[in-house]
């Protein structure tokens, strides 16, 4: 019973977005064809992508827009994240708090070696991610994931090495702390909130696009040290 | 090009069923970790390198080791209850 | 041929979601019902990308000179994944300590067996 | 004159700062959402008169809108972020003391962000913004509702959470949506141009969007999980999610009928859905015998009413809905703050424990029961002039429909007045139950829960005996709602 209403409201649902979309192929909106999805009308994207690289001076427009025109919603996400660390904290927290290396075995040697050789180099990696996040590819989010597996390598191989909990909720208070601050920086300076006040610099130059690099490299502070804790979280403490 | 990303939008659904299907949850959780990284290419050849990236390591990455830890610390068969 | 190259998308995202939705729906067990969640997530973001896409555009990252504004895909559905992964990830996370929660007391994650709650 | 925009950046960073704080000394973390709320509400107050001139629109980095995000702070907003900084300041204060166990500078880190959460709801203009928002809101209640990690609050944590995440993926679904069709994000300049676009379109985005903040504002098909969060979680969390979160909630709703679709014609439709929510609410909440399962169905029962007011689409019916969410949310986060102490003192959640606790403690007592009474509609509380209002809002419309509708609503009241009257009789006139611990003893709540009680039971009788105190602003507010083409005019003409 439970199973035929769950399919047919399934079906309602696939019914309802067919015929919505129907009328919208894939990707009309080319130079080949004149109408599309979203015909003339103010369009978000079209602007971004024609001033985006004289107003803020990153060659990469999406992470103009998520830093600066859409950065508000930036500072959200953090904060959701920054949630689930807490909350994930607050749900497994135990009064005793045991310690749970005691039942760890060491790892190999060569894994150890391994880890301990790859982890710096990881680290490097998710690094240079997030401080060329307005020239290529990637940024605070994708660089701050590299840093955190790397954290995930440390717990796999060497189980005995933990994180200071101490250290990375410092890391993740810190960077997000400074972000609000550049941001109300904007607002006393020029009177709008995550105003980009610093000089653009020259396109494709590392010290370009004003705030943007500053506020990518905080996110992936704050990004690595979250998902860090949130994998510390989850694997310490089994029983 | 198109032929090819049809054939990785029918891996992905393949994947997605296998997903729903496993009963063992360790698989199921593979299974969810390879849609996730047919969705990042995806990603990359609807010119959308940003989110390719941010897909292959966070979605496939980190949700698939989050997973494991969840799974290694509850039951890893569907059907299966701790006997106690 | 042309109704591929319009639509595979579209069926791939809508198809992800469907499964995912079915899953949520019927299968009883806590974990897998989190998996459906998660494939969810990924249909959602596929079908953002695959909204703001162009046909033979490019991506949204001045490179080299010779690339023109007017050919790029839309990078505004691209912030908006971004988002939409973190977030996904966060509830995940969430989702799965309060699974161990669950299963600490009650020893099962059966749905049908978790029955503490009832008027 | 300050920005609207420190009413989410300042406790945002303090929250921030409270990780920090709780590294240092886990004392002082308790102090940092009273800190925060108390700012908000400050700077709320002083913004409102500004605000009821003409709304305040704050860009963000610097491009005028659609172009970036920017928030609204019209009369609504501000009056909403005044409400959720109060009963937040309130609630913090009590939950300085009420707090005792678990990982507390967690607490007041979540406890801050979920208010950051409902505040940037009421102020964004920007509909991809809101979906951020919501996301803060539901995911620190989601945390907050399992904070005490017994099995009841594990259990509930996860059944809200995933009814959530699937309500989160169809706003998302709908948003995509949207921005397919209109290729923009800002809900002014989607409100401007929403008649370029066929209805049914519309109308699948729209329901996409309703379904999903429906399962956060619990409408009646979609509020399974609300009896079990709101009455497992802490209850100073149970305040707030009663009080605040699903009215955000509703918010989103309406903004999103009124503002941005100006979809007229379904609010019959949403009419009888708060009805059906109404009834199935209150019913609910007359079998129960656990005293916050009760509270919460009952905040079922008002959600419908305020839907109801909603649905009838005039100045007056808007207004009357809104002094319904003032007063809901003054009424019931009294009675959960109050009822908190009296369960703790109690030792159980039944209603049959509390007998004969007006004895043993009078203050609180009395409080519950000012509380009780507002929400019944007694008169001189808050909670008559509310129901009184919405009354003459259905008979204003002068259509049979919502005078029958009102009919079956008032029902929903004389059940609400039943049940409230059982336990306020069982408060005063009954013995107290032989094997209550400290039988017969008097020991008030302490003062940090007092104060909070206190001030919101003295706010009821005195907003109850003047009315006019809130009701000249309800005005306006339902307006800023209404009326469309003003909103687009002062958003675009920026």
């Amino acid at each position: 019973m439970r199973r035929l209403i769950s399919l047919l409201l399934l079906l309602i649902v696939a019914l309802g977005l067919a015929l919505c979309l129907s009328g919208a192929p894939f990707g009309a909106r080319g130079a080949d064809e004149g109408a599309g999805l979203a015909p003339d009308k103010v369009n978000f994207g079209r602007r971004y992508n024609e001033r985006g690289l004289e107003e803020n001076g990153a060659a990469n427009i999406v992470t103009s827009v998520v830093v600066n025109y859409r950065g508000f919603d930036t500072l959200g996400e953090v904060t959701v994240l920054f949630i689930a660390a807490v909350g994930l904290a607050a749900v497994l927290y135990t009064r005793t708090g045991k310690a749970a290396s005691a039942g760890a075995e060491p790892s190999s040697l060569v894994l150890f070696t391994g880890c301990r050789f790859l982890f710096p180099l990881i680290l490097l990696l998710g690094a240079y991610i997030f401080i060329h996040g307005h020239l290529t590819p990637g940024g605070g989010f994708q660089g701050g994931a590299v840093v955190a597996s790397g954290f995930l390598l440390i717990y796999l191989g060497c189980p005995d090495r933990k994180l200071s909990k101490a250290a990375v909720g410092a890391v993740e208070s810190l960077s997000g702390l400074a972000f609000v601050a550049v941001a109300l920086v904007g607002l006393t300076v020029g009177g709008s909130f995550l105003l980009n006040f610093l000089p653009k610099g020259t396109v494709y130059g590392l010290l370009s696009a004003g705030i943007i690099p500053l506020i990518y490299v905080l996110i992936g502070f704050k990004v690595g040290s979250e998902l860090g804790g949130i994998i510390d979280n989850l694997s310490g403490g089994s029983e | 090009m198109i032929v090819f990303q049809t054939f990785l939008v029918l891996v992905m659904i393949v994947a997605a069923l296998a997903a729903a299907r496993f009963g063992d949850l360790l698989n199921a959780v593979i299974a969810c970790a390879l849609v996730s990284l047919m969705a990042s290419i995806i990603f990359f050849f609807l010119q959308a390198p940003d989110v390719a990236m941010a897909e292959a390591s966070i979605g496939a990455g980190l949700s698939t080791a989050i997973f494991i830890f969840a799974i290694n610390k509850t039951v890893r068969y569907e059907g299966n209850e701790k006997a106690d | 041929m042309s109704f591929l190259s319009s639509y595979i998308h579209y069926v791939g995202c809508f198809s992800l979601i469907l499964i995912g939705l079915y899953v949520v729906l019927v299968k009883p067990n806590l974990i897998k019902v989190i998996i459906g969640i998660n494939l969810i997530d990924t249909g959602v973001n596929l079908f953002l990308i695959a909204v703001g896409y162009i046909r033979a555009g490019t991506a949204p990252i001045f490179s080299e000179a010779a690339l023109q504004a007017d050919k790029m895909v839309d990078p505004v559905p691209q912030a908006l994944v971004l988002t939409a992964i973190v977030i996904g990830v966060s509830v995940l996370a969430l989702a799965l300590a309060l699974a161990i929660r669950v299963y600490g007391h009650y020893g099962t994650l059966d749905l049908r067996r978790i029955k503490g709650l009832r008027w | 004159m300050v920005s609207p925009v420190l009413l989410i950046a300042v406790p945002l960073g303090l929250a921030f700062a409270a990780s920090l704080v709780g590294l240092a000394s886990k004392r002082l973390t308790k102090f940092v959402p009273v800190v925060a709320m108390l700012f908000n509400l400050v700077v709320s107050v002083s913004l409102l008169p500004v605000a009821f001139r003409a709304p305040i629109i704050v860009r963000t980095a610097g491009w005028a809108p659609p172009f970036s995000i920017h928030l609204v702070a019209g009369p609504l907003g501000l009056l909403l972020s005044c409400l959720i900084a109060f009963i937040g300041l309130l609630v913090a204060v009590y939950g300085m003391g009420y707090i005792r166990e678990g990982a507390q500078a967690k607490y007041h880190v979540l406890y801050i962000l979920i208010l950051v959460g409902a505040t940037g709801m009421v102020l964004t203009g920007d509909i991809f913004n809101l979906f951020v928002f919501f996301e803060i809101l539901c995911i620190s209640s989601y945390a907050l509702v399992a904070y005490r990690g017994d099995s009841a609050g594990a259990e509930a944590g996860i059944k809200y959470l995933l009814q959530g995440a699937i309500g989160s993926s169809l706003v998302l679904i709908g948003i995509g949506l949207v921005y397919g069709m209109f290729g923009t994000l800002s809900m002014a300049d989607i409100a401007a141009n929403v008649r370029s676009v066929s209805t049914f379109r519309l109308f699948v985005s729209l329901a996409f969007l309703i379904t999903g903040f429906g399962v956060e504002a619990a409408v009646f098909p979609l509020n399974a999980w609300l009896p079990d969060a709101h009455s497992s979680a802490p209850s100073s969390i149970s305040a707030i999610l009663s009080g605040i979160a699903i009215k955000a909630g509703v918010y989103a709703i309406a903004r999103m009928v009124y503002t941005i679709y100006g979809a007229q014609s379904t609010l019959p439709c949403v009419a009888v859905i708060g009805v059906a929510t109404l009834l199935v609410g209150e019913m609910c909440a007359f079998n129960q015998s656990d005293i916050k399962r009760l509270l919460a169905y009952s905040s079922i029962g008002q959600m419908g009413l305020i839907v109801f007011g909603l649905g009838m689409a005039s100045v007056i019916g808007v207004s009357a809905a809104l002094f319904v969410i003032f007063s809901h949310a003054l009424a019931k986060a009294l009675l959960f703050l109050a009822s908190g102490y009296m369960i703790y003192r109690s030792g159980s959640r039944e209603i049959s424990s509390l007998d004969g606790m007006g004895t043993r403690m009078p203050l609180t007592s009395l409080c519950f029961a000012i509380g009780a009474f507002s929400l019944i509609g007694l008169p001189p509380f808050v909670g008559f002039a509310s129901k009184f209002m919405i009354v003459r809002a259905a008979l204003a419309t002068a259509d049979p429909f919502f005078v029958v509708l009102l009919a079956i609503a008032l029902v929903g009241t004389v059940i609400e007045g039943a049940y409230f009257l059982r336990i306020v009789q069982g408060l005063y006139f009954k013995p107290t139950p032989e094997e209550a611990p400290e039988e017969g003893t008097r020991k008030e709540a302490p003062l940090s829960a007092l104060v909070p009680v206190g001030v919101l039971a003295a706010l009821i009788v005195a907003v109850g005996i003047y009315p006019g105190l809130v009701g000249r602003a309800l005005g306006p507010a339902a307006n800023d709602l209404l009326d469309r083409d003003g909103y687009v005019e002062r958003v675009m003409g920026d």
